[in-house]
């Protein structure tokens, strides 16, 4: 029963409820709450995850992903130095299911080349009779596979003695597919390093000097100033020039990336400190100091996720930098060079005008490129609601 | 006067919010109504749902509630017809006309709903702004009027400060200014007093029943003070678990209280009568094992006769603030707050010292002082500890560590010293992590305890602050600062947003504590009755200087100093037949010196005034050249 | 004849004389026809792209007005000068055109060369370098001698082969100043006084700074400076845009009287090199030759259809296009070694496919070649393009196995003498695709013989010290600047002759130091080579000089010093489809040709009609 | 206060000495000199060298003392306002830059305004309408802008800007405009151009305003303080804009001491690839050829802006939020 009001203006009866009352009774928990209310925050947080699709998508995209850098030699049709000087920028084929009407399975037709010496470029058209079935597990370039066992086996290769460029192949006829494939290995884990070191050292030096203050944060705040007057252009022109012309391109873009990330985080750092600056003054800040917390603790359990959000949307934001930040830099002739394959490189291999007129498929790798971007984009949302206790 | 229609019809309301695990009903099916000129008091327990019925009201649940039902808002100073608030877009047009305007609301807790970054003086005209279209020297000249109404001394200083640097009292009475500042012919005043010292308290019931009358303004008070109930409701609301118990005409409730929930909560009220020992009567009695709660065993009986007598002395602590002005570029001739100012004291070891004062006079600053929160500019704080004697202000390392164990405070804004987005379970459990008390598992157990303890349980670990009540979070904060076992806890208000029933319940907690394991309180709270129940000695402070330190029997029989005896004079009951005096209380405020006796007062001569020993513990604050004999007169 | 339309307002205003009085009396006539030209008109303004400011030198490159310079087919003729005379290749005598004026109108005489080598060559202030390299002969510099106004004379004691091609270069030797206007920055003739006040207007610190800054004639960047060229600059630095007008006084004139340039002006826009094609097939740029590559041949024949624009392609003079030059000073002894044995060097060479690298890169259209002289060069020979440079992995193999390097790892690469992997690293500036693609395929190719091969990028103002240093065991870089010598240019490319060989830099800088620094070369073929040069500097006769060039020649291709590729590749150049007597066919190259200077841009012309 | 600005300013002396200082080392890290590197230019371009000539050049500019040495000489001169002299200009540094710092405070700036006026509604728009197909559309467009590399971004713009609206290719505006004065014609030549750097640039800049401040946003929105001012009647947007949105600008105003740098040294990368006639190419270019005393001036400047933008990014944040101190420890 419930209490039945007047009617309007009128006076208001007493009203008892007769509803049994017992002053002990906590709502009995169902076994699903139970389970909620017992369990670990991690958990928690995982579940809230879960509840933005996109962001588990885009976590099962990475994950994928990440999986697949360690066996790209399998995935990819092609090794990545194969070349097919008879199939020089050759457009990409298209995958047909049907021959003459009937089904033939996934196959391209074969394709002949011939030279416009007036134009100079290579013309291709398809041989409507040649059906090049795409075979799958099957034998093609050799490899050494993590450096342990030489084999050839791939995903997918193409015909005895045929072709396969599904995204095209480039000025040397080496296939963009297989070169995007291996491309992902250095895009994505070399600036990883860099983006760990310059969040550590931000968010740590940031922190405390935000927390501290006074005459530590004057010195912090001086250090950074320093570093950040040095624009980092110059700063890669120099060290890409002391680095040992021994080291591999590889190991150099690794040193310059670290010593990067050595000096990336003043950014971040002042961003936390300023957000610092103003959080510390909060009662609960107070309340922690009362209870002994040191500043470490302060920082990172009290501060630090208070500013989750734009910690997270930095992350993020730092992965376009981390695939593309080398992009600029190969453009001036630093860091990675070809042969070495990053997705950065292959697109500072389509640097001219004419591949936008004649090429366009080279311009493929942005697309894996704009994927990732997004993904970690979409994970960062969701990591955010996960650690939102508004939600 | 219109009293012919319900102001406010609230039929059948059901809120729910979505939780993982299920969702949580917070109110079920209540009903109830508010008559223009008058006022309903929504009486419950804490976590009952009544501050959810006022968001309600406002339209401003947050956005994981879902409800149902109707509430009806027909205002009678524009006629309109009854208009379904629920029915209103969210942020429509339609609802943000009356709110602010013609609904105003008291937020719960005035720290949070406060913008850090913005003066006061602009937080409140903005409403002006909105809905009048005065220019913006009529809104100041309002606004500091308004701010003078609910007692600040310097309004047109307030009107530049920030809430930060404001006292919890003072943000109370700021966010009662915000609210009243439109005449609103509906004001939701959610725990409106609760940070006010009965003084002031009294002046703002004074001041919100002159409106009422004035401007026939209607008023939905929720609180759980029954004496505030008593003395301003015209009809009573009693809510238990978002069901509407009992509902009535205040008369009716207070001479027939029939349901046993508001029967226990009648019995749960601490009064001035009890006798020495005599337990306040919880609704729900929580057996509790002491020394398996505070995570470390305390044998206090065998050794306590070799302890000196002396846990903290407290000798000549002063501090000020200067604060900041709006326009910082030119010089910094803003005044200077003396918040405390020479303060000596001691605090026994085991006592329960109850620190009683006006909102404003500095008592939470003299607690952070004491516990290291604040450096003060001068004095000196020993803290005799079971491991030796601290210099509390020069503690440092591992000494500042030990003393971090010895001491500990409850903070007197509840949400906003709670870490927004630590759990229950992180924010109980890190003293212990801090202090490497227990392993991962037993500290799991002592965090079970504590919450039991104060009448929370499991399911609440994995939640955060912001999704309790004002009590839920105020518990939760004496839970942390009872996890270490402290020697000394500081109490600031611990109980203020707790219903009689459960704050029965707490106090019942520290007593038994107290006994038990030996823990020394200072206890600062505006309930007198709650001070009279759980004080030893009850030192009364004023201006930042305390102004009478006595024996609680003594305090409370005989007070001497003109401002304790005002301040007694206040105090509102829960009973009918003994309504508050309202003309007879100072209109300016209780510490308004002019009408302390001269020998009280300084007269603005610096060291006229020095303490006054009575005998008995009695001292009193008074000119050097009176003597005792004209004093007690 | 009739006067240019564009002097028109300086005749108008007296601010020049007529045609007549601004001509020479004996002007160097031109005959279009006769070159198979078609004489033109006056008029119009050219667009060109350069990369960077310092590449405002290509006006004086492209004008290619020189005391003597060459003909199409590289022979040489009095330009500026009337005539010329050369006794036993060590006595010149030089006749200045009666009549013929600086840009600002005063007359050149003997005293300007009088005052270039007097007070500015020979000034020590000035030249702190000594004399340039091209005018010692056997370490010793010239008699200077005035014989007339119009008539001077440089006598050395041996001859000097190097003279004339000297001053028909591209960068040419300087001997001939403005004295008139130079003088009053040069200490000797100016009061301290007025030099002070012209140091502080262009805020230098030394008068030498002063004069050099004046007179700069290569990249000329002072408006102000006489200027013997066919456009005359009319910008002072810094600026994006560099403006240049027919010079009045030009020296040459056509069939019918006109006087050359036909073209009025040339805007030069400095525009990154990264754009520099984009805009050329967008039709912007009116000739371009410079910052454009074959690569981007596809693209403008594109252009072709939308603009009225016409792209040639002229053959690039280059031995070859790109070379692989083993470091024969590399430090590293087991490499050392085998690169100081032919057989290695010629396997490398064998190996490459070149056809393959020719179709990839250049549609074929590349001469595939070792690194040597081109068939346009009388002195070509077609052995000496083929030696070694078909494509026969056998024989490499089988050279490589006769060298020793008969060990072999699990994956076919060979082992060196101390066990080692055989593994080659080619260093490149890397600044164009096309090198690192080239070595892309000749990894692939040397994987096929057991040698292995790395590439490595690297800055390219490192590159010469660490060869030097020994640290570059192989560099990449394009092969004999100059493809097309005649007997009479310096044999010097082929021989260890300067530090900034990359084969052998440090025998060449021993040469190039007079032994004092470096090593002396220590290859037998290396030490005759260098003798074979030091011999052709010693005669003045073209047949002897012939015969050493072909020694020289058999020699270089041999053994293999350097490994050409391909050369004869082609080099766009874009043109308005309304400019005229731009040669279909022409050589393309810094030396000898000058870029477009031995085709005579001055002749070019615009017509109404497209062609 | 004032002290505060006053000690700051006194603190900026230390920091610029050691600012130039690791500039100057920067600057003469790479091995090699401008002399060499104008070598190895002369060389690629088939010129002869002569490299006693170059070895006297180099004496007269002190390269053959030991940096410190050439240091102090820098140092000093830029105190008396002398900023050294470009080698590949040939001309004192300050009048190489000339017109080009204008037109790259132009370009900038309309980049930087553009950057705000798109960035700003949109994060406001995409932090009130979480999840919504407009939060993620404008996400999704934002992200392309920072995924496509700029100097790609620059060329297909400029690519299809030319076939589709004959647009002439790169530079800030037609060539012909290049030497004329000001006219109606040449502004809208410039406008024409303007554009594309300012896109490119802009939105590669967006994407990471928009998150940032679409997550600051986010965790301001649910604070209590902002239900207050629902409360008083406030339009939602009134009271995005006051409350949350100044709380949320934190982070934008720690970072102005990077803006003001980046106003002068401009995109460099996409002014090369646009051919800008900005101050950016012509620092890498100095850079790379090593003429040291144009680009070490130039990043001196550029540090001494990034130092005042320190310093104003400070005094804004102490306006921005009174409870910051920004001169008291963690106490109080
Ligand atoms: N945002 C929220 N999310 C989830 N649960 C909530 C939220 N806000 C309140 N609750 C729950 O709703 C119930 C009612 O809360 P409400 O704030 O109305 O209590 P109250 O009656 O005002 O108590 P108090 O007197 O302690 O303030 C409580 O159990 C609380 O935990
Ligand atoms: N940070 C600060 N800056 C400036 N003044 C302050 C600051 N903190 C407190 N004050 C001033 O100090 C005085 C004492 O404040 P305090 O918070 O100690 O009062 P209180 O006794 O706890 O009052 P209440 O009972 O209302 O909480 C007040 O006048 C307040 O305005
Ligand atoms: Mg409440
Ligand atoms: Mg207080």
């Amino acid at each position: 029963m419930t209490v039945s009001l007047p009617e309007s203006g009128a006076p208001l009866a007493h009203y008892v409820s007769t509803a049994p009352f017992d002053p002990h009774s906590v709502d009995a928990m169902s076994e699903e709450q139970s389970r909620v209310y017992q369990a670990s925050q991690l958990r928690l947080m995982w579940w809230k995850f879960k509840k933005h699709r996109l962001a588990l998508y885009s976590l099962f995209f990475l994950g994928f992903l990440y999986a697949t850098i360690a066996i790209v030699e399998f995935l990819a049709p092609y090794n990545l130095h194969t070349r097919n000087v008879d199939f020089i920028h050759s457009p990409p084929q298209r995958v047909h299911l049907f021959h003459d009407g009937k089904f033939v399975g996934p196959f391209v037709y074969g394709r002949t080349m011939t030279l416009d010496m007036d134009t100079l470029r290579r013309i291709y058209t398809d041989k409507p009779d040649q059906v090049e079935p795409i075979r799958f597990f099957c034998r093609g370039d050799g490899y050494r596979f993590w450096g342990l066992v030489d084999t050839n086996v791939h995903l997918v290769c193409p015909a005895k003695d045929g072709q396969l460029f599904l995204l095209g192949s480039d000025r040397l006829g080496r296939d963009v597919l297989s070169r995007i494939l291996y491309g992902a290995r250095i895009s994505l884990t070399i600036g990883l390093l860099g983006i760990t070191m310059s969040f550590v050292l931000g968010i740590t030096i940031g922190g405390l000097a935000g927390y501290h203050g006074g005459v530590f944060d004057l010195i912090v705040q001086r250090v950074i100033e320093v570093l950040q007057s040095i624009p980092s252009i110059p700063l890669w022109m120099a060290l890409a020039a002391i680095m040992p012309v021994t080291w591999s391109p590889i190991l150099i873009y690794l040193g310059i990336t670290a010593i990067l990330g050595l000096l990336d985080w003043t950014g971040l750092a002042r961003a936390v400190r300023s957000k610092l600056l103003a959080l510390r003054e909060e009662d609960y800040v107070t309340a922690a100091q009362l209870m002994g917390a040191g500043s470490g603790r302060i920082i990172g359990r009290h501060l630090v996720p208070g500013f989750m959000s734009h910690l997270i949307a930095t992350a993020t934001l730092a992965v376009p930098g981390m695939i593309l930040g080398e992009t600029a830099l190969s453009f001036l002739g630093l860091g990675l060079r070809p042969p070495i394959t990053s997705w950065g490189i292959l697109l500072t291999e389509a640097r001219s005008v004419s591949v936008i007129a004649f090429y366009p498929w080279l311009l493929f790798p942005t697309i894996p490129v704009i994927l990732v971007i997004l993904a970690f984009n979409f994970l960062g949302d969701g990591l955010r609601d996960a650690a939102d206790p508004y939600k | 006067m219109n009293s012919g229609a319900d102001l406010l019809r609230i039929e059948d309301l059901s809120i729910s919010f979505a939780m993982l695990g299920g969702q949580l009903d917070a109110v079920r099916k209540a009903s109830l109504r508010v008559l223009p000129g008058k006022v309903t008091a929504l009486v419950g327990e804490s976590g009952s749902g009544k501050s959810v019925i006022s968001q309600a009201v406002m339209g401003i649940l947050p956005k994981s509630a879902t409800c149902s039902g109707r509430i009806l808002f027909c205002d009678p100073a524009t006629q309109e017809r009854p208009a379904d608030l629920l029915a209103m877009p969210r942020d429509g047009r339609e609802i943000r006309n009356l709110r602010g305007n013609r609904i105003g609301k008291i937020f719960q807790e005035p720290m949070t709903s406060l913008s850090p970054l913005h003066t006061i003086g602009n937080q409140i005209s903005e409403s002006l702004k909105i809905h009048t279209d005065m220019s913006g020297r009529e809104r100041r000249e309002r606004t500091e009027e308004m701010l003078g109404l609910v007692g600040f001394s310097k309004p047109a200083r307030a009107f530049d400060m920030y809430p930060f640097e404001l006292s919890g009292g003072m943000r109370q009475r700021a966010m009662i200014a915000m609210a009243l500042i439109c005449n609103p012919s509906l004001l939701i005043a959610d725990e409106p007093t609760t940070a006010l010292d009965v003084t002031i308290q009294a002046q703002i019931l004074q001041l919100l029943r002159g409106l009422q009358t004035k401007l026939n303004m209607a008023m939905l008070l929720i609180t759980h003070d029954l004496g505030v109930v008593a003395n301003v409701a015209d009809e009573v609301v009693v809510i238990y678990h978002g069901e509407i118990m009992e509902a009535g005409p205040v008369e009716a409730i207070f001479r027939r209280p029939s349901h046993p929930y508001l029967k226990g909560l009648m019995a749960a009220v601490p009064h001035f009568d009890m006798k020495p020992g005599e337990r306040l009567k919880a609704l729900r009695e929580v057996p509790v094992n002491t020394s398996n709660l505070l995570g470390k065993n305390k044998i206090v009986a065998a050794d306590e006769a070799l302890k000196p007598e002396i846990l903290l002395s407290v000798r000549n602590v002063s501090k000020t603030f200067t604060t900041r002005k709006s326009n910082w570029l030119a010089k910094e001739t803003a005044p200077a707050t003396k918040a405390v100012d020479g303060v000596s004291f001691d605090i026994m070891r085991g006592e329960c010292l109850g620190l009683v004062g006006e909102s404003g006079c500095g008592k939470t600053t003299l607690s952070k002082i004491l516990m290291r929160a604040i450096t003060p500019d001068e004095g000196a704080i020993m803290l005799d500890s079971s491991d030796g004697p601290i210099d509390v202000l020069k503690a440092d390392g591992p000494g500042l560590q030990a003393l971090r164990t010895k001491m500990q405070m409850v903070f007197q804004d509840p949400v906003s010293s709670l870490s927004p987005r630590m759990t229950v379970q992180n924010i109980l459990s890190e003293p212990l992590e801090i202090h490497g008390r227990g392993s991962g598992k037993s500290r799991l157990e002592t965090v079970k305890a504590l919450l039991k303890a104060i009448g929370l349980n499991e399911r609440h670990l994995n939640r955060y602050p912001h999704s309790f009540s004002g009590g839920q979070r105020q518990r939760i904060g004496i839970a942390r600062a009872l996890a270490l076992g402290p020697d000394l806890l500081i109490c600031d208000e611990p109980v203020s947003a707790l219903d009689v029933s459960v704050q029965a319940q707490i106090l019942n907690l520290l007593k038994d504590l107290q006994k038990e394991l030996g823990l020394t309180y200072l206890f600062i709270s505006h309930n007198l009755a709650v001070v009279d129940y759980m004080a030893d000695r009850i030192a009364v402070m004023c201006g930042g200087r305390i102004v009478e330190i006595a024996p609680r029997e003594t305090l409370m029989e005989a007070p001497v100093h003109p401002y304790t005896k005002s301040l007694l004079a206040a105090v509102p009951f829960p009973d009918l037949d003994r309504p508050l005096n309202f003309s007879m209380l100072n209109p300016s405020g209780a510490s308004d010196k002019r009408s302390w006796g001269k020998q009280f007062s300084d007269d603005g001569d610096v060291g006229v005034l020095t303490t006054a020993d009575l005998g008995n513990g009695h001292l009193v604050l008074a000119r050097k050249t009176a003597d005792v004999r004209e004093l007690v007169s | 004849a009739p006067e240019p339309p564009f002097l028109r307002p300086y005749l108008r205003a007296q601010a020049l004389p007529d045609l007549k009085d601004r001509l020479p009396k004996n002007p160097r006539r031109i005959n279009l026809a006769a070159m198979g030209r078609q004489p033109g008109k006056y008029g119009g303004t050219v667009r060109m792209l350069i990369g960077s400011q310092k590449d405002i030198r290509m006006m004086t490159i492209n004008g290619y007005a020189r005391l003597v310079g060459y003909t199409e087919d590289l022979k040489f003729q009095p330009d500026i000068l009337e005539s010329f005379d050369v006794q036993e290749g060590r006595i010149f005598t030089f006749k200045i055109r009666d009549g013929h004026r600086w840009s600002n109108g005063s007359y050149l005489t003997s005293e300007d060369f009088r005052y270039t080598w007097e007070d500015v060559i020979l000034n020590k202030d000035l030249r702190k370098g000594g004399i340039q390299r091209e005018l010692l002969a056997n370490g010793e510099g010239p008699v200077f001698e005035v014989i007339d106004n119009l008539t001077v004379r440089y006598t050395w004691a041996t001859p000097n082969p190097d003279f004339l091609p000297g001053l028909a270069a591209a960068s040419p030797v300087v001997i001939l100043m403005p004295s008139a206007y130079m003088r009053h920055f040069h200490k000797k003739y100016q009061d301290d006084f007025r030099l002070s006040a012209l140091m502080k207007r262009y805020r230098v610190k030394k008068w030498a700074d002063l004069h050099i800054k004046m007179s700069r004639q290569y990249r000329p960047e002072n408006p102000e400076l006489p200027s013997l060229d066919p456009w005359i600059p009319r910008t002072a630095p810094p600026a994006e845009q560099f403006v240049f007008e027919r010079n009045p006084f030009f020296h040459r004139v056509d069939e019918n009287g006109l006087q050359l340039p036909y073209i009025d002006r040339f805007l030069l826009n400095i525009s990154s090199s990264e754009i520099i094609a984009a805009k050329t097939g967008a039709g912007e740029t009116d000739l371009q030759s410079t910052g454009v590559d074959f690569s981007d041949y596809a693209f403008f024949k594109d252009a072709e259809k939308r603009y009225p624009v016409k792209v040639k392609l002229w053959k690039r003079t280059q031995g070859s296009r790109l070379a692989l030059l083993p470091n024969l000073n590399c430090a590293d002894k087991v490499w050392r070694d085998l690169f100081w044995d032919k057989r290695v060097r010629r396997a490398l060479s064998l190996a490459i496919d070149r056809r393959e690298i020719n179709m990839v890169s250049f549609y074929g259209l590349a001469r595939e070649s070792s690194d040597t002289i081109l068939p346009e060069s009388p002195l070509f020979k077609p052995e000496y393009a083929s030696a070694w440079a078909s494509h026969d992995p056998d024989q490499a193999n089988a050279l490589l196995d006769e060298v020793g390097l008969t060990q072999r790892n699990g994956d076919g690469i060979r082992l060196l003498p101390d066990g080692r992997e055989a593994q080659i690293i080619v260093e490149t500036s890397g600044e164009s695709t096309l090198e690192t693609d080239v070595l892309e395929l000749i990894k692939d190719h040397w994987a096929k013989v057991g040698l292995a091969l790395f590439i490595k990028t690297s800055q390219r103002d490192v590159f010469s010290s660490r060869t030097m240093s020994g640290e570059i065991m192989m560099s990449m870089w394009s092969g004999l600047e100059n493809g097309v010598p005649t007997a009479d240019m310096n044999p010097g490319d082929l021989a260890p002759s300067r530090d900034d060989q990359f084969q052998w830099p440090s025998w060449g800088m021993y040469y190039l130091s007079i032994e004092q620094n470096g090593t002396a070369p220590e290859l037998p073929e290396a030490i005759r080579l260098i003798d074979l040069v030091k011999q052709w500097r010693k005669t003045a006769n073209t047949e002897e000089r012939t015969r050493i060039w072909h020694e020289m020649l058999e020699i270089y291709t041999q053994s293999v010093f350097s490994i050409g590729i391909v050369n004869a590749t082609l080099q766009p150049v874009m043109h308005s489809a309304y400019i005229r007597n731009i040669p279909q066919q022409g050589l393309y190259g810094f030396v000898p040709t000058c870029y477009l200077g031995v085709y005579m841009p001055d002749t070019f012309w615009y017509s109404e009609e497209v062609s | 206060m004032l002290r505060y600005i006053f000690w700051r300013i006194l603190a900026m002396i230390p920091t610029l000495v050691i600012i130039s200082a690791l500039v100057f080392t920067i600057i003469e890290l790479p091995p090699g000199d401008y002399f060499e590197s104008y070598i190895a230019e002369l060389r690629a371009q088939g010129e002869a060298v002569d490299t006693a000539e170059i070895d006297a050049l180099r004496k007269e500019y002190g390269f053959d003392q030991p940096p410190v040495i050439r240091y102090f000489h820098w140092a000093t001169g830029l105190l008396h306002g002398d900023y050294g002299y470009s080698f590949e200009y040939q001309l004192p540094v300050n009048e190489v830059v000339g017109d080009r710092l204008w037109l790259t405070v132009l370009v900038s700036f309309v980049t930087i305004l553009f950057t705000w006026l798109i960035a700003f509604p949109i994060g406001i728009y995409s932090a009130t309408h979480q999840y919504s197909w407009g939060d993620y559309g404008l996400t999704f467009v934002g992200l392309i802008g920072i995924a496509i590399p700029n100097f790609m971004f620059a060329l297909i713009l400029m690519y299809f800007a030319n076939i589709w609206f004959g647009t002439s290719i790169g530079h800030l505006m037609d060539q012909k405009y290049l030497a004329e004065p000001m006219s109606w014609e040449k502004a809208k030549s410039i406008l024409e151009h303007l554009w594309i750097p300012v896109l490119i640039v802009g939105t590669a800049g967006t994407a990471g305003m928009i998150r940032r401040l679409r997550a600051n946003l986010l965790d301001e929105l649910q604070k209590q303080y902002v239900v207050t001012a629902h409360a008083k009647g406030l339009h939602p947007f009134r009271a995005l804009v006051k409350y949350p949105l100044r709380m949320a600008l934190n982070f934008f105003i720690s970072d102005i001491g990077s803006i003001l740098p980046a106003i002068i040294s401009g995109a460099e990368i996409t002014a090369i690839v646009l051919s800008l006639e900005t101050t950016g190419p012509m620092l890498i270019k100095a850079l790379q050829s090593q003429d040291m005393y144009l680009a070490g001036s130039f990043l001196m400047f550029l540090a001494f802006l990034t130092v005042i933008g320190v310093l104003i990014s400070d005094i804004a944040l102490a306006f921005l939020d009174p409870r910051i101190r920004l001169q008291g420890g963690s106490t109080k």
